[in-house]
């Protein structure tokens, strides 16, 4: 049957891995993703990749293909949302009071991984929260900006870095790590994943990008930790 | 371990494919750079020799961009070859050959640059004397003596063809089957958490190969060196 | 004909060489470092003058002033370098027949016969890298020999050979140069070489050419003691085969009326050769001796005689037209009572005469490549 | 275009360092290694050489995965190295230059392994002849005869060095000041979608330095040659 | 002293040379091919005979049994490898002072001494690509006898140089065996350069050594033609300086109580001298002939004749408890009707007498390198 591609931002790999699989049981369509990073889907599908379905990690790369002319834009919706978290070492998962002093006693003399704030939307995320409760300066100084939540999610995990700031969905599957504190959720813009179907998208995509919204896909965006959007 | 799943031996038979087709296109081309850039002085030598070191420079996202920009459908090379040649290069495991053999030439150019130099112009001359052309006594004398330079570029060129993911994953993308080589079925399992002990599969995988590859090359240069050395 | 007349500096080594050489082999001769390389090397095309002309009979070979600069390969030129330059990834074999699987010539001579008379046989199926420095040279010779040329540039291509093989390619040589009409241009540090090879001889001093002629006439003057190496000094005297003495194996030869006896020659009776006699094999005797093994007693004329340092005088003398030169004591000199003008027997032991190869009638030779 | 704004003179520098660094350390162990696989043999000599060949090979982001666990402060050899000498690498332009030397390496290692083997060993024979035992032969003989090798490898390990980001992005962060390079700078300005004419910026900045480099290791070897070959 | 007892197989070549040579210089004698640069590598210990046994007076330097294999290094040996092996990337200074920079040895010979014989003064600063031939050859030798060598292996290392220059370099080689007192093996080709320099000839061919001893002996016999090469066969005399003859600048030479008058020879009256007579320089006559230029005529025997195929005969006389060999026509045989046991007179051109070199006198080399 038909074939449905879906360039995905990496973060959202096992979710949608699940999810399409599940569809393809369901509808008998296959589906195939190309996990990459926001940016760099972003430009392939502006540059005509064969893909049906795009998923950003980020609201700013939709714009970008919006403006591109790239993707149909009555598609575009949220498909999950996500918190932000401060995680911490499995053996060392004591709650953390997000106060100056409480943070800077935690980081001590190693540093607050985070995704890189001028690339990475996580860490764009975090350094918003971070501004946001007053804390920013006092850690600026501080941060091991990672190159994606991943990188930023092993280096605690390793104890490398003794917090690091990650969606609650990477900390939810990642179990060496710990969630110590939760920014709340108006300290930063609403961290969604936008979808939609690309100009060059076959007819079934929209029908995908549907499904993303039903009970079943949100179960199992909800048991790998992502927030449910309405 | 368990075995390779069917997705990641594509995945080995898709690398295989890739980086021969690199090797295949960018060994002879970096043969001619290499001996334009060793024999011959013309203006722009230098600036022909820094372009070929750009894709080292640039991090590798940056080299994938541009070969997105010019070989994407739209872009001024991608565009020609679509329209009059119907090629396509984006999204294609042949534009995953493409983005390897890019990276990987300035890799291929130096070792045979060093070996056509290492050469010496007097057996090109004699050769000359004895009545060969000059495009001849390239391939009967040049060539075979530079051998050992060209067995190393075109290892280090598989090599890097293997390991390309930066300028592969941007210029083609991360497609299963089409351009999911081995180094972006790697990258991909590093993304989620529980993907480790299918990455370090696919890293020891990677490895046996690599191997295989490195015996192969010291095979051939070995049994060469003895022909060189007499016997 | 071979005519060279180029200038060129390589490093703050000025060369300066003009010489024409009519036909045959055209002997360099001159000491380390003179230059010889350098000449056979923009012969080849291999180096540029900075300016002059290169020419072989009517071909320009170079020519600053009308922009004539044929490349090696056109030249066709066999070349025999300083030092082997064997192909290290070929086989013997195929670097015996390089010029013709790669420059697609036609080799004139049969390959078993050069393979036979280098003695190489055995290293046909060999590389080069662990044979001996000889075997090496053999097959430089070898590749150079059936490569087809039009013109053949040997430098110093004996030098590690020994004698019993030099013996054998000399004459063959020699034989390539008559029959083939194969111009040779030969650079040695041996007289010796040079005079049983040689029609011309070209000797380069520092650069520049100290003199250039016929054999015989360079040889016998005196004034080019240093240059020529004062031991391997002679002259050379050209003759005709008179008869052949099958008893004794020994060949007469006519030079100037006069007979020669020498073992055995392979040359036709009536052809004209060449002999050799270096200066110290000669001795003067008043009249001719009895119960002597020295056979050939030539009578000829004192012309000319130096006194030199040393032990040493050196007589020249004439033999008809032509000239002879015996080097003997100062001792001997005054005890025989020497005089320019006084008639004596010059004293050749017999197997002290070089075997005689080069044919002088050239004139036979009628293919355009030589012009006497 | 703008001039360069003090962050980005910043990364300059910091590439300038970190590809200094990683020379000066990477550099003679490459040699050392070209030097043991060219002339001796041993058991493990396929292994050890096809080691080697590992970073090009791994996706660099592995490498940088497999450098953050050994070198780590946490990791076998990081922890020894902070515990024992108080040296970290994690998150310091040091560990940057770790990052840059260890995936420059396998670059290195080839051409001077080629130019080394070049070197004719009964020149080495002669030396001994002559007196100089091994070590000083090595440094008076076989190396300044491989100089060729040597500066092409310098050249191309300085010029990884400067492109490198996967592997040193994931081991020591991108740090501003600390550990972002011209390449980690230039990479995150592609990562959003207004960074285009900054990261072009960067991009010619980097090619600047290359032609820089390309033009200075073309000039000393073309003395050397010049040298080898009389005057 | 000198002994060589080694096996080895090189590809398909074997190799089996067994010599011992008592002091002084030994030459390895034998034709392309034969072996003698895989000898000399062994001696060098830069390549590992099979097995065997090399040993230098009481230095062993090889034992296959002893598991002894001194490295090129200890064995301290000044090599002037065949194909000069210079350093590219050094000057000719550096390269001719390598082994003191770079080797912390000391030359027993002063530098300024060594660049002044080799001629290669104006060489100094330059590298060796563009060098002649013949001068990088001289600047191997120079850096091999300015290594400050227990023994001096020389590979032909006179091949590629003028006659001059060979003459220049001989007797400074002789009077380094005899002052430094250095043994020296000498590759050559040239039974010239044996005869002047050698004490010890080791003809090798086909990888085994055909025959050994003192030149003198080895020369004369009959049955080595091919291998030493007809053209240059001869024979040694040894005898001792005599008298010396100012006015004519001879000295006479007291050989088996006969004088043979040589050009003037530096050396002391009563020192031992050697003389090189090839066969094709003697004639032989029935009586002592007058008015003619040879002075030396010296009473022999006839021992034994050899008649050749060809024109020649090979003529060994007796002097005294030497040997001398004539080559004469077999025409010339019969006609003075030679037999053995018959006394003739052996006529010697005194020019054609090789200056005599070395002296035998090893004894006053008391320093551990000489035995006899
Ligand atoms: N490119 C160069 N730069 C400087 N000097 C040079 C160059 N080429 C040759 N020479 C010098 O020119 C001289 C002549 O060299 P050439 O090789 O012609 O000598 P040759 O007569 O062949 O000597 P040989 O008999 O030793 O081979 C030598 O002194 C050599 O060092
Ligand atoms: N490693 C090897 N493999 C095969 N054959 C070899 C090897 N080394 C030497 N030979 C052969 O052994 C023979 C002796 O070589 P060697 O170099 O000792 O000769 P040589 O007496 O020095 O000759 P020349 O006078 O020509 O230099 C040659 O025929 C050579 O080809
Ligand atoms: O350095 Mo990369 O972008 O991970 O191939
Ligand atoms: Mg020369
Ligand atoms: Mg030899």
């Amino acid at each position: 049957a038909e074939k449905l591609t879906v360039f995905a931002a990496a973060s959202m790999k096992d979710a949608l891995e699940a999810i399409g699989s599940a569809y393809t049981k369901d509808n008998g369509t296959e589906v195939v993703f190309s996990f990459a990073s926001s940016s760099a889907i972003a430009r392939q599908v502006e540059a005509g990749a064969p893909a049906d379905v795009y998923i950003s990690a980020d609201v700013k790369w939709m714009d970008y293909l919006k403006k591109a002319d790239a993707i149909d834009p009555a598609t575009v919706r949220n498909v999950a949302a996500n918190t932000l978290v401060v995680v911490a070492p499995k053996a060392d998962a004591k709650l953390l009071n997000l106060t100056k002093t409480a943070l800077l006693a935690r980081i001590g003399e190693g540093r607050l991984a985070i995704g890189t704030p001028e690339s990475v939307p996580a860490g764009r995320y975090g350094k918003a929260s971070l501004t946001s409760l007053g804390l920013w300066d006092a850690v600026e100084g501080k941060l091991a900006p990672m190159e994606n939540v991943r990188v930023t999610l092993a280096a605690v995990a390793r104890g490398e870095a003794p917090l690091g700031i990650v969606y609650g969905s990477d900390a939810a599957i990642q179990p060496d790590v710990a969630v110590v504190a939760t920014f709340p959720d108006d300290s930063h813009a609403p961290i969604v994943y936008p979808g939609a179907v690309t100009k060059v998208a076959k007819p079934g995509a929209v029908k995908f990008l549907d499904y993303l919204a039903t009970p079943k896909a949100r179960e199992i965006f909800a048991k790998v930790g992502f927030q449910p959007v309405d | 371990m368990q075995p390779l799943s069917p997705a990641e031996i594509e995945a080995v038979v898709l690398t295989f494919k890739v980086g021969g087709l690199a090797l295949l296109v960018a060994l002879p081309l970096a043969i001619f750079a290499a001996y334009a850039l060793a024999r011959w002085r013309f203006p722009g030598h230098a600036f022909f020799d820094a372009m070929i070191h750009m894709p080292l420079v640039l991090p590798p996202v940056v080299t994938g961009y541009v070969l997105l920009i010019l070989f994407g459908r739209h872009g001024p090379i991608g565009g020609f070859l679509y329209d009059y040649l119907g090629i396509t290069l984006a999204f294609r495991w042949t534009g995953a050959a493409l983005a390897a053999g890019v990276m990987a030439f300035p890799l291929m150019v130096r070792p045979i640059r060093l070996a056509i130099e290492a050469v010496d112009p007097k057996l090109e001359q004699a050769a000359e004397t004895l009545g060969a052309g000059r495009i001849v006594t390239f391939f009967i004398v040049t060539l075979p003596l530079a051998l050992p330079g060209i067995i190393a570029a075109a290892l280090m060129g598989f090599a890097k063809a293997m390991g390309e993911f930066g300028a592969t994953i941007t210029f083609v993308s991360n497609i299963p089957g089409e351009t999911r080589t081995l180094s972006l079925a790697l990258y991909t399992f590093t993304q989620s958490p529980d993907g480790d002990v299918a990455a370090l599969r696919l890293a020891i995988t990677a490895a046996i190969i690599a191997f295989g590859a490195v015996f192969a090359s010291e095979f051939v240069s070995r049994r060469l060196a003895r022909r060189l050395g007499g016997g | 004909m071979l005519s060279v007349d180029i200038e060129a500096k390589l490093g703050t080594f000025h060369l300066s060489a003009t010489f024409e050489s009519s036909a045959g082999v055209t002997a360099l001769f001159g000491r380390s470092g003179a230059g010889k390389t350098s000449v056979v090397h923009m012969i080849a095309g291999l180096s540029r003058p900075m300016r002059g002309r290169i020419a072989v009979d009517d071909m320009v070979l170079y020519d600053s002033d009308r922009k004539i600069d044929l490349s090696p390969r056109q030249r066709r030129i066999g070349h025999v370098f300083q030092e082997a330059r064997l192909f290290p990834h070929l086989t013997v074999r195929r670097n015996l027949t390089f010029s013709h699987w790669a420059g697609g010539r036609t080799a004139s001579m049969p390959f078993d016969e050069v393979v036979e008379l280098l003695g190489i046989g055995k290293l046909l199926d060999r590389r080069p890298a662990k044979l001996s420095g000889g075997e090496r040279q053999r097959v430089a010779i070898g590749r150079a020999l059936l490569s087809g040329p039009r013109i053949l540039l040997m430098d110093e291509p004996l030098a590690s050979l020994d004698q019993a093989r030099k013996s054998e390619i000399l004459p063959y040589l020699d034989r390539l140069r008559r029959e083939a009409a194969i111009p040779i241009v030969y650079v040695s540090h041996s007289l010796e070489e040079v005079a049983r090879l040689a029609e011309t001889l070209v000797i380069i001093s520092d650069g520049k050419v100290e003199a250039v002629g016929p054999v015989g006439e360079v040889m016998t003057r005196l004034d080019l003691g240093p240059a020529t190496g004062r031991q391997q000094a002679g002259a050379v005297l050209d003759g005709r085969i008179s008869s052949y003495d099958e008893e004794w194996d020994l060949t007469h030869i006519d030079v100037e009326g006069q007979m020669i006896e020498v073992p055995a020659v392979r040359a036709e009776i009536g052809e004209e050769v060449r002999l050799h006699l270096r200066a110290r094999d000669i001795a003067l005797a008043l009249e001719v001796p009895g119960g002597l093994s020295i056979r050939n007693a030539l009578p000829v004329t004192v012309l000319e005689i130096t006194h030199e340092r040393g032990p040493y005088a050196e007589v020249v003398c004439a033999l008809g037209a032509q000239r002879l030169r015996a080097r003997i004591t100062r001792a001997s000199l005054v005890a025989l009572g020497l005089k320019p003008g006084q008639p004596v027997f010059a004293l050749v032991k017999s197997v002290a005469v070089d075997r005689p190869l080069a044919s002088l009638d050239v004139e036979r030779d009628n293919d355009g490549f030589m012009s006497r």
